[in-house]
């Protein structure tokens, strides 16, 4: 039981390092990026290709993979989320638009990495960081695991604070809200909006690396997995929110584990989209959504 | 202070502003006046940068500031309080207030954020609340308070009395006479035009894009059955 | 020294190709007996009644997630063409194969298919190696008539028709010769994760498991399934390692086996763990030593013994400088196959060449795999269990001694 | 020609039926529903046409019908379920509706075949039935994009408020097009499972709703021309792309991308702009804009081409 739970925490952990730059970017300058799937992989696969060469330990990979992760994300912003931005004649449409690029963009990555590959998985062998697991009598947990499960919340109240109690993350809320009457309060959106895909690439590209260490190995496919769980989560616990995110990520990595546990897990697939559909009916603003959701 | 000259602001399809002048100096309002679509609140977007003018200049103290980014013209010294009122309704009313002072250091920041709740003390007494529960009145004191916190030499007001109850008209009028008072330009759109010609010095009056009448607010007041005539004609027009 | 080796090698496979084709006759009451008669004559020569070139079409997934398979096959078709050609079975005759790539689009595969069906260039098809795209030809080119000869795909509705030919046997044909080596360990009890997704891994882990569990004296505690492209295993990983059982069964997908095996033994399961053939193809080197002692039985490894096999393995390094895997080792006898089905029918003829290949079918033969024998028009091979060491894969004996 | 015809029949079944999926995507999205339950629908159509055919040998013309008639009940059903959704939340919604059907079909046991899904449908469907089907749902829609029907979509689109004071049932609106969305994705899965005689969970998942996406995205999303252009570009595509061998899927992302980001009209738009200069008659808007403009507008008109032309402006900063 005590294991169970560690373990639908260490998922849930996984859950929430995808979501919440996925949901960070969302909720405030509503740009919903389905490239970030293909961004983690990638930052996970950039740091592959040196810890090939080079015998390196995890915080320097740790770092590749936030690098890369943040260069990739501000390309795809500035090549093509500020031109589609620019030029779409309404929100509605600037929102398709952003989620089909995303969807097109997603397809560069992947195939790169699926070209080097041949989709076959790579890890971190290379490297110098070792897994061990402890027992603890009544579980049994890896040093990866802890390093992830403290990333992972580590990172949300993090971020959680900087949005609450710092001057740009207040901006970027104001964003979340009324972008026009941000700018007219002096907030330089661009500048903003570029520093959260930054940091949206950035945690995209820890999570990767983190998952890498955790699985032992990933695919090139892999981020694409996460992308609709992620979005599970972010719906779950309301966009915006990032103490919505982290329980959202927890319930769903929670019920998906208790299905697992108790059934042959042939209906597993289902959870996530049950939870999206069934949220979006009953309370489309999510468990800590605010009130006023976007939503045009 | 703020000058606007020869304006023009051009849509897709249509001029909404045809070559638009007007200024606010420093402790006096202006009052723009004009019917539903005469171009009042383009010529205020268009200055403050939300659209792009299409032709014609706007200098705040002397320095040319068409076309800048809305952010930047906020740090020459200029803001806008939107139609509607616009305040960011989840977030807090001291948030809001923070946010108005974006551009401040956060010295200055905290120093004005005590002037504006004694301005507005209702603020104070909400300053946790999320800012979506006040009433229309109070959204307006808190979208006045949130523009003066990055302490506008010139301020523009897009209609602050739209919707509000007759008493709370007044009280809100009350305040941008207080702001003008106290030394800042006020440029004022208004469509309750005999309570705005009450509180105004200058009166601009368009219809369909352009200047029909521009001059002392004493001047309009003794004609204003004749100007309002004329407005009420050109709505008819439009 | 090394050319030598290969001239002799030639021979070999040439007289084995000469035998074949005597057996084959010998078997045949086919109304093509008179042509072959004059094949027969030109056992080192050829035939008359084949062109110059026979042009086969390969639809294959050469991009895209199945690109694995798809490349290694591809290299496996080549150098059995080559092999072919030396070797003199069609006499002059040369086959070419062009090279068509669906990647992961069943659509596509069709519509290649219907080109190889218009154009009476193509004399057969070697088939995609995905089921999806394969069980999408397979009424097709049964109703057109033209021979084609899968790999992998080991779906049901594939091998549909008298032209629809496989030359991978369903990894649950061979499946039982984990039995002894599971018996040997002393294995009482086990669990099973299977991915649900994928209909060769459900038919494994829900029918083969149960049925070896049967006939060799072992239970079967548990069965998890997980889902299609699961990368996290955590939850079942550990209620394995809970149940503790003797040995457990992986039948997940290629990708995932480093992941699974590296959790499950992060979660403390010691036990024997046991897969199936998508965990070869150097899928285990990212889990390097925590793979030790994997097992699991596969239709072909490089180390397998057999004449027949090594001859390949040998070709194969010379040739590319690498192991061969079962992709390339299940195209390479796909094209044996055509290429004896020719030699039989003696006609690039579509519905000569079908019932050439039915005749080789009906008898078999040795290639990559073993000694090869048909179900219908289905292969067997026998099979053979191999261990992962932590670095490669080698092969065990069936008792696991 | 007809040597041609016979090795592409299928590319070009393949077309018509991913015209049809893309326009069950697209007929919502005109209305401004961003909704991409076609996809469930195709599953359904899929599914149903698949199981009377094996089971029953029901003609095919019974086999679509029903799957049809099913997935249309099912979009209706849905439509009332998801009322009060919009933009990308409906657009969520209904990719999980779909997805979840994925997973549905394989967990049906021997109805649908499991994860193997079911083969054999062999059934009397042929490339002329599907030309003449499609043909004739196009000439339909075609119709509906102009006459008052049309113009009641567009103003949905534009403006659902304005379109309420219009006198417009908007949430009629909405459910009829869910319904028809319903009817033209379960008629491209049924028909495309008749001739491939096959169908599998895998078939119907996450790809297919990028495929239709991005054929309307490409060809251009207001207009059943843009869906066809899109669908005709995307079926051969991959055949045209042969030629770049293994970096085929990359340059596949890379025209989706651009498309996405440089030409939001889609090809018809660049179409449509260039007819237009060259005619020189560059007043009319496409599509929507002119209706809109033309409605009787009891609102502040300035305002309304100051919320239009807001973003351009906006983003500057």
């Amino acid at each position: 039981m005590a294991q169970d739970v560690l373990n639908a925490l260490t998922l849930g952990s996984l859950y929430l390092l995808f979501a919440l730059g996925m949901s960070l970017a969302w909720g405030t300058i509503g740009i919903l990026n389905f490239a970030h799937g293909s961004i983690l992989m990638f930052s996970a696969f950039s740091a592959y290709l040196v810890v090939r060469e080079v015998a390196l330990s995890m915080p320097v990979l740790l770092l590749i993979g936030a690098a890369v992760g943040a260069v990739l994300s501000l390309l795809v912003q500035v090549l093509a989320f500020e031109p589609i931005q620019r030029r779409a004649k309404d929100h509605r449409q600037a929102e398709l638009q952003i989620l089909v690029g995303g969807i097109g963009i997603a397809i560069i990555p992947l195939a790169i990495a699926q070209h080097i590959t041949s989709s076959v998985p790579f890890g971190y062998s290379g490297g110098t960081f070792r897994v061990d697991t402890y027992d603890l009598g009544f579980v049994r947990i890896s040093n990866v695991q802890i390093v992830t499960l403290v990333a992972a919340f580590g990172l949300a109240a993090a971020i959680g604070w900087w949005l609450k109690a710092a001057r740009p993350g207040l901006a970027l809320r104001g964003i979340g809200v009324d972008p026009e009457v941000s700018s007219l309060m002096g907030v330089d959106r661009r500048r903003l909006a570029l520093l959260t895909m930054a940091v949206a690439g950035a945690l995209a590209g820890l999570a990767g690396v983190l998952l890498t260490y955790y699985l032992g190995s990933i695919a090139p496919e892999t981020g694409d997995a996460f992308l609709l769980k992620a979005f599970a989560a972010i719906i779950l616990g309301g966009v915006g929110s990032i103490a919505g995110v982290v329980l959202g990520a927890v319930i769903l990595a929670g019920i998906e584990t208790f299905v697992l546990v108790t059934t042959s897990g042939t209906w597993a697939p289902a959870i996530a989209f049950g939870v999206i559909f069934l949220m979006l009916l009953v309370r489309p603003n999510g468990l800590l959504g605010r009130q006023e959701v976007r939503r045009t | 202070m703020l000058q606007i000259d020869d304006l023009h602001v051009r849509y897709a399809t249509a001029e909404a502003v045809r070559g638009v002048s007007a200024s606010a100096t420093p402790g006096r309002i202006t009052l723009v006046l004009g019917a539903n679509g005469a171009g009042k609140s383009s010529t205020l977007r268009a200055a403050a940068g939300l659209v792009t003018p299409h032709a014609g200049r706007v200098t705040l103290e002397g320095r040319d500031v068409t076309g800048l980014a809305p952010h930047k013209i906020v740090r020459h010294g200029m803001v806008l309080v939107p139609e509607g009122r616009r305040v960011f309704a989840p977030l807090s009313v001291e948030e809001n207030l923070v946010l108005g002072g974006y551009t401040a250091t956060r010295e200055k920041s905290a120093e004005v954020l005590a002037q504006v709740y004694e301005m507005f003390p209702i603020l104070g007494q909400r300053r946790a609340g999320a800012a979506g529960l006040l009433s229309g009145g109070e959204q307006q004191m808190l979208a006045f308070g949130r523009a003066l916190m990055s302490s506008p030499r010139v301020i523009m007001l897009d209609e602050p009395s739209m919707g509000l109850a007759p008493t709370m008209v007044e009280s809100v009028l009350g305040a941008v006479r207080g702001m003008a008072d106290a030394g800042i330009a006020v440029l004022l759109v208004e469509q309750n035009a005999e309570m705005g010609l009450e509180i105004a010095d200058e009166v601009v009056a368009m219809a369909r894009g352009e200047v029909v009448f521009s001059g002392p607010a004493e001047q309009a007041r003794s004609n204003a059955s004749v100007l309002l005539a004329f407005l009420g004609e050109a709505a008819l027009v439009e | 020294m090394n050319s030598g080796s290969r001239i002799g090698r030639r021979k070999a496979l040439g007289s084995a190709g000469a035998l074949l084709l005597a057996v084959g006759l010998a078997a045949c009451s086919s109304p093509s007996d008179s042509s072959s008669g004059s094949g027969s004559g030109g056992s080192g020569g050829g035939g008359e009644g084949l062109p110059d070139t026979v042009t086969l079409m390969a639809i294959n997934g050469l991009t895209g997630p199945v690109a694995f398979a798809g490349t290694n096959a591809q290299k496996g078709y080549d150098l059995a063409v080559e092999q072919v050609e030396a070797d003199g079975l069609l006499g002059d005759t040369t086959i070419e194969i062009e090279y068509k790539d669906s990647a992961a689009s069943a659509q596509e595969a069709a519509s290649f298919a219907s080109q190889a069906i218009t154009d009476q260039k193509y004399t057969a098809i070697l088939g995609p190696s995905a089921s999806a795209q394969s069980t999408a030809i397979s009424p097709l080119v049964d109703q057109a008539g033209i021979p084609t000869v899968y790999v992998q795909s080991g779906s049901e509705g594939v091998v549909t028709g008298d032209y629809t030919f496989r030359l991978t046997p369903p990894a649950a044909s061979y499946f039982d010769i984990a039995g002894d080596y599971v018996e040997a360990q002393g294995v009482k009890t086990a669990s099973v994760l299977f991915n649900s997704g994928n209909p060769t891994l459900v038919q494994l882990g829900q029918d083969s498991v149960p049925a070896l569990a049967e006939d060799h004296g072992f239970e079967v505690v548990s069965t998890a399934g997980v889902e299609a492209t699961q990368q996290d295993f955590t939850t079942p990983t550990s209620q394995i390692a809970g149940d503790d059982p003797d040995a457990a069964f992986l039948m997940v997908q290629g990708p995932q086996y480093p992941v699974a095996i590296t959790q499950l033994r992060q979660a403390g399961y010691d036990g024997v763990l046991v897969g199936m053939s998508a965990a070869g193809a150097g899928n285990l080197s990212s889990a390097g030593e925590d793979a030790a002692g994997f097992v699991w039985p596969t239709n072909f490894t490089a180390d397998q013994e057999g004449e027949s096999s090594q001859a390949f393995v040998d070709a194969y390094r010379e040739k590319y400088g690498e192991d061969p895997n079962n992709y390339a080792a299940e195209a390479y006898d796909a094209v044996w196959f055509i290429a004896r089905g020719l030699a039989e029918a003696d006609s690039a003829d579509r519905t000569a060449l079908q019932e050439g290949l039915a005749a080789v079918a009906a008898d078999g033969f040795s290639g990559a795999q073993g000694d090869i024998t048909f179900d219908g028009n289905d292969a067997r091979v026998p099979g053979v269990l191999v261990q992962w060491d932590g670095s490669r894969e080698v092969p065990l004996s069936t008792d696991g001694s | 020609m007809n040597q041609w015809y016979l090795s592409h029949e299928i590319l070009i079944q393949g077309t018509f039926i991913s015209l049809l999926l893309a326009l069950s995507i697209q007929v919502p999205l005109r209305a401004g529903v961003f909704s991409f339950a076609g996809i469930g629908s195709y599953a359904i159509g899929a599914y149903t046409a698949a199981i009377l055919t094996i089971r029953e040998q029901v003609a095919p013309v019974v086999a679509i019908g029903a799957g049809v008639l099913i997935a249309a009940a099912a979009g209706y059903l849905l439509a009332l379920l998801v009322a009060r959704l919009s933009g990308l939340y409906l657009g969520m919604a209904t990719i999980a509706f779909s997805l979840f059907l994925g997973v549905l079909a394989t967990n049906g046991g021997d109805l649908t075949g499991g994860a193997t899904g079911l083969f054999g449908a062999l059934s009397t469907l042929t490339t002329a039935h599907v030309i003449t089907i499609t043909v004739l749902v196009l000439v339909a829609l075609a119709a509906s994009e102009r006459g008052s029907f049309g113009r009641r979509v567009d103003a949905v689109r534009e403006d659902p408020q304005l379109a309420v004071s219009m006198g417009i049932d908007v949430n009629r609106v909405r459910r009829r097009v869910f319904v028809i969305s319903g009817a033209l994705g379960a008629c491209a899965g049924g028909m495309n499972t008749l001739l491939r005689t096959t169908v599998s969970p895998e078939t119907v998942g996450f790809h297919l709703v990028v495929t239709a996406l991005t054929m309307i995205i490409v060809g251009g999303a207001l207009s059943w021309a843009g869906a066809a252009i899109g669908a005709v570009i995307f079926t051969w595509l991959p055949s045209v792309l042969q030629f770049v061998g293994e970096w085929q899927l990359l340059v596949y992302g890379i025209v989706v991308a651009i498309a996405a980001v440089y030409v939001p009209n889609g090809l018809l738009g660049l179409l449509q702009e260039g007819w237009r200069r060259l005619r020189r008659r560059g007043r009319r808007l496409p599509a929507g804009g002119a209706s809109v403009a033309a409605a009787p507008v009891a609102e502040d008109p300035e305002e309304k081409l100051a919320a239009l032309g807001g973003p351009t402006a906006e983003a500057r900063s």
